[in-house]
């Protein structure tokens, strides 16, 4: 039964009946011996995924168990419509676009400050505001929908 | 021994930690102050006694003198130790504490006022013969009286925000034809940040140094340094990585006592006592200019104390409790190299924007030569309100190359998941040349992010990768818990049933 | 500066750890090996490599010396670390090294055999005119031959088992009635426990100090000392508090450049090189008499680290690949005190028995001068197989008063839970006015454990443990979980809900 | 509801309708603060009952919620039959007596290595062996049940 895992771009087929020496050392933490070499994996979920970390570097991984029907589908973003999410937790600070307004690539959306820093949040393409879910004090979460553009 | 009857630590973090600690060790209890977003933290924990202190935001706990006065009375304790940030540099507080009876663990509050502008220290340091980086007092308006300045002092200059600081309302002057529109933009920036359009003129020194002088005196009069650190090493004007001996002592070992008697002379010109540290910046000549005094124990204080040996907190708690400096400047010995990383929640590859989050695994470095300060837990969540600095990692060695082999590996041991940190970046900086031959300047960091190798793929990890998550999920669903839930040993179990089944 | 390719580290537990940090540091990879019971251990993780060599009993792994070799070859390693205890000192295990072209970190296989018995080592000390506890150096059958020698050393004596160690054969003799029967029932435990009934006699030293050397040479002829390590107290005749410097220098400061002296004499006696040490018995005059040497790096090592701010590991690296020892006799220095308490599982209400069992929730203190060497993570399952020792806990500071207070601070800090170790006794020993006072001999333990204060009951506390408990039963029962699963928050969950629910 | 909870040999009557101002920072670790002072409270299994421990204190508690009718009722040891478990984990390198025999308080009944040490279980009371349920060579945990005495 093989499983559907996504890292980054690259399609990676996985065959969950062939493992090699691993085990979970503690909770999320796995000690994989391979050849005689020893790595050390840390699995930490990540909105819908998990980051594996080894050797420094930072994988994140969709796997998708066949069993479920691919309920961890690829996403599909990018053509039609778009959330634009706060890029850390913070406090909206200013909403700078209303509904229907029409934005171009680059443009300011909204101020989201953390840590006494104001960051503002860009239009990734052009295109027309077709919701506001934010606004000015509300906190918000990475990653939360702040407004959403098609 | 025992000093003070109980001592009220208004800060969070890692420093409110080091401070519990340090009083621990001088059998002193501690009473803790929390926000809101601070229940949970180690510094409530580890202390003696908690005071509730208000909402999350800073303006409504950490920076409210009234409250932070009132638990401490509330609580009986005789003394306030005010970490770094915060009201560790507010004269109003230090001020307040005097007259409601508590001991201010820092200088007096008129040493503060007194050092507390830019302006003023300068002032000072003139005084008392120390140098300056050239420029002018008071702001300057007048574009010709600007121009005049500009070309005595020799271009490139700088102009700066009176009011200023964190680096807006600043512009960089290469030449008199820029001059004016120059001003006009640094005093309309400046006048939107600060409400004060005041600017003024300095020389621009190219690719400084920025190595700072740590002092400590007493009531007595009885004032030493600890001589230098070098922090130079900066990323949005805020410092990351800190060291001592600077890597200049190697070939100009005269800095030291130099910089070190110039820091003296401006705290005794100010009736100095307690932890302070004076900010000078260095050019390529090795000429040192005074900038400021920091009137407070500074984050990268750690990395003085590996060297010298000398506690800092426990020396800031015997001076303020009236108690003689135990040491004279022939005593101050310097061993070995130590430096320090700021491990931080914010993300490189974004312009170290802050990141947040909760803490899923965490381990943190030990062995050899290693301190950590931190205030950090599995589990811990991120507060967004306060700054994004969760630990400081500090490693000491016999010398500084085996100090950067040994901060190589103690990074590598540094694990925190379920939030953005630095600590790639900070281990990539262990790798690079110009740091290992210590050509640092405080324009380091953007020569790095340009000359720093790319990491090559290795498609053996990633699919190594790949087949760990898969099992981890496998496992987490087949234990019927959701992506969150975490229970040691699901994937070993599930190995160790399942598998085994398959495969034999 | 990479001296070897690959170093397999033939140990476990916290040495293997801090062997493998130390290697990172020279950048030399390490090969890790393990038995049944160590899959799942900190160094197996933390090295590049891992081979597996055997079931769980040490003799069937890591006293393998064939399998080790075998895995050494397999994997590509040029060198062997031997850490302490298992095959360090086996002069058979180094003369394999040896020959299967592997370098045997540590001294040669000849030093090891001629420093290898108690008589032989003796007898060395005794060519270097070092002083050894009067007594006889061959065994002692004839009981009027025993007679005459016990007279002449003076009564008390103490009869030993030539072949013994670990206090087994050893009995003490006030006076000539009892040395008859004395000679009988040691003698004859020693037949039951080595199969050799040999026994001899010395002199006994009535509550001595147990002071020890530490020495490291390299293959050129140079030998240094780095002082000495106070290690009297002991409980079952093995050290569980180390300190450097030995209390005992601020009342006699010759002693140390005298014992330093006597210990490089006998090692240069015996062609030592790599790290060793001299250990010694120091009786109530301050007159030192040497027992034996190690040939390997101690258990306590870090102590001496700590205040002489030489890394001993990365000097054994380098001696061993053939380099010169890097520093002069004058030039090392000792600054300030450190303390280590060897954390482990046994239980001291119960006669140190060890203990074993899952850890449940660990925290590792940190902060300004603690060192924690340490095999430990949240759900290490203690090998009932090993040596009990979990971690070392060291500290340093300026001086022996701060240290004891820091390393109060840092014990409380320390949190191990599921395993009954001896954190609270270590504490306690922390308070007590003799060790404080640095009278310290090999019968501390004893008397401590008459003389120590009752815990008084606390009523408040014992009534908060029965609500927390309750509370914290309930909540897992709420979740449906047995009783050895957590999960995080749940009683902050539960409180969030079921509880809001009760008060509003 | 009143729970029946057991420290030591002192019954404390709970009313968890009144708890503190307590948080569970990390899984069974306890923050509590009560009239301003801070408490940290550590809980952890054993051997049906829990562990805390607190200020370098440990309480062995058994807490029993009234809902679930006693099942951690309190033990009923030494009137009649009593177990003898192993002292550590560890194996059992001899039996030393048999079932039947009569043995005298302080005497040996068994052998378990640990660690390289020996320790003798010794008879708690005089009495007679009923049931010998280990053999040399057994790998035990602590507590196992060795053999029984009445």
């Amino acid at each position: 039964m093989n499983w559907r895992v996504v890292v980054g771009d690259r399609e990676i087929p996985i065959d969950l009946a062939k493992l090699p020496d691993m085990r979970e050392v503690e909770p999320g933490v796995y000690s994989v011996l391979q050849d005689g070499r020893s790595f050390l994996f840390r699995v930490a979920p990540v909105n819908g995924a998990v980051l594996v970390s080894v050797a420094g570097r930072d994988y994140k991984v969709v796997a998708s168990d066949p069993r479920a029907g691919g309920r961890h589908g690829r996403h599909t973003l990018g053509e039609g419509r778009q959330n634009i999410g706060a890029p850390m937790p913070g406090k909206v600070i200013r909403v700078l676009v209303a509904e229907g307004d029409a934005v171009q690539h680059g443009q300011g959306l909204a101020v989201v400050e953390a840590m006494k820093m104001q960051n503002e949040v860009r239009a990734p393409r052009d295109g027309r505001v077709v919701a506001v879910k934010a606004k000015a004090g509300d906190a918000v979460t990475a990653g939360a929908v702040l407004l959403t553009i098609e | 021994m025992s000093m003070f009857r109980k001592v009220l630590v208004a800060n969070r973090g890692e420093i409110a930690v080091r401070i519990v600690r340090g009083l621990h060790e001088l059998r002193i209890p501690a009473l803790a102050v929390y926000s809101d977003a601070d229940r949970d933290a180690l510094h409530v924990r580890m202390a003696e006694e908690a005071a509730y202190i208000g909402a999350a935001p800073s303006t409504e706990s950490y920076l409210r003198i009234d409250r932070i006065i009132e638990a401490a009375h509330r609580h009986g304790a005789d003394a306030v130790h005010p970490g770094y940030g915060f009201l560790s540099e507010n004269a109003e507080f230090a001020a307040a504490c005097e007259e409601e009876g508590l001991v201010f663990i820092g200088p007096s509050a008129q040493s503060i006022k007194r050092l507390g502008s830019k302006t003023a220290a300068r002032q000072l340091a003139k005084a008392a013969g120390v140098p300056v980086v050239p420029g002018t007092e008071d702001a300057t308006r007048e574009a010709e009286e600007a121009r005049r300045i500009a070309a005595e002092l020799g271009y490139p200059v700088l102009l700066k925000a009176a009011a200023g600081g964190g680096g807006k309302g600043m512009r960089r002057v290469d030449s008199e034809d820029e001059l004016e529109s120059a001003i006009r933009d640094a005093s309309s920036e400046a006048e939107r940040a600060f409400g004060s359009g005041e600017v003024y003129i300095e020389k621009l020194i190219v690719d400084p140094r920025h190595i700072e002088i740590q002092l400590i005196g007493d009531r007595h009069g009885n004032l030493v340094h600890l001589g230098e650190r070098e922090c130079s090493i900066q990323r949005r004007h805020q410092k990351v990585i800190e060291e001592c001996p600077s890597p200049l002592s190697a070939t100009r070992p005269e800095l030291r006592s130099a910089m070190g008697e110039a820091a003296v002379a401006v705290a005794r010109e100010a009736g100095y006592f307690n932890a302070g540290t004076a900010e000078f910046i260095v050019d390529r000549d090795g000429k040192f200019y005074f900038l400021e005094m920091n009137t407070r124990l500074q984050v990268e204080h750690g990395v003085t104390e590996l060297v010298t040996g000398v506690d800092l907190l426990h020396l800031q708690v015997l001076v303020a409790a009236g108690g003689t400096l135990p040491l004279r400047q022939t005593e101050i010995q310097w061993r070995g190299a130590a430096i320090e990383c700021r491990v931080c929640a914010e993300d490189p590859e974004a312009g170290f924007l802050p990141t947040g989050g909760r803490v899923a695994q965490l381990s943190e470095p030990g062995g050899p030569g290693v301190r950590v300060d931190s205030g950090l837990y599995a589990g811990f969540e991120v507060p967004f309100e306060y700054d994004p600095m969760l630990s400081k990692m500090m490693v000491w060695a016999g010398d500084r190359a085996t100090a950067i082999a040994r901060c190589r590996r103690a990074l590598e041991e540094y694990a925190i998941t379920g939030v953005k940190t630095n600590l790639g970046f900070l281990r990539h900086i262990m790798d690079d040349p110009e740091f290992i031959a210590g050509r640092l300047h405080t324009g380091f960091i953007p020569g790095f992010l340009e000359r720093r190798p790319r990491e090559a793929p290795c498609p053996e990890l990633e699919d190594m990768a790949a087949l760990i998550a898969a099992a981890h999920v496998r496992a987490r669903n087949t234990n019927g818990n959701g992506a969150g839930a975490q229970r040691q040993g699901s994937v070993s179990r599930w190995l160790a049933n399942g598998r085994a089944g398959v495969l034999r």
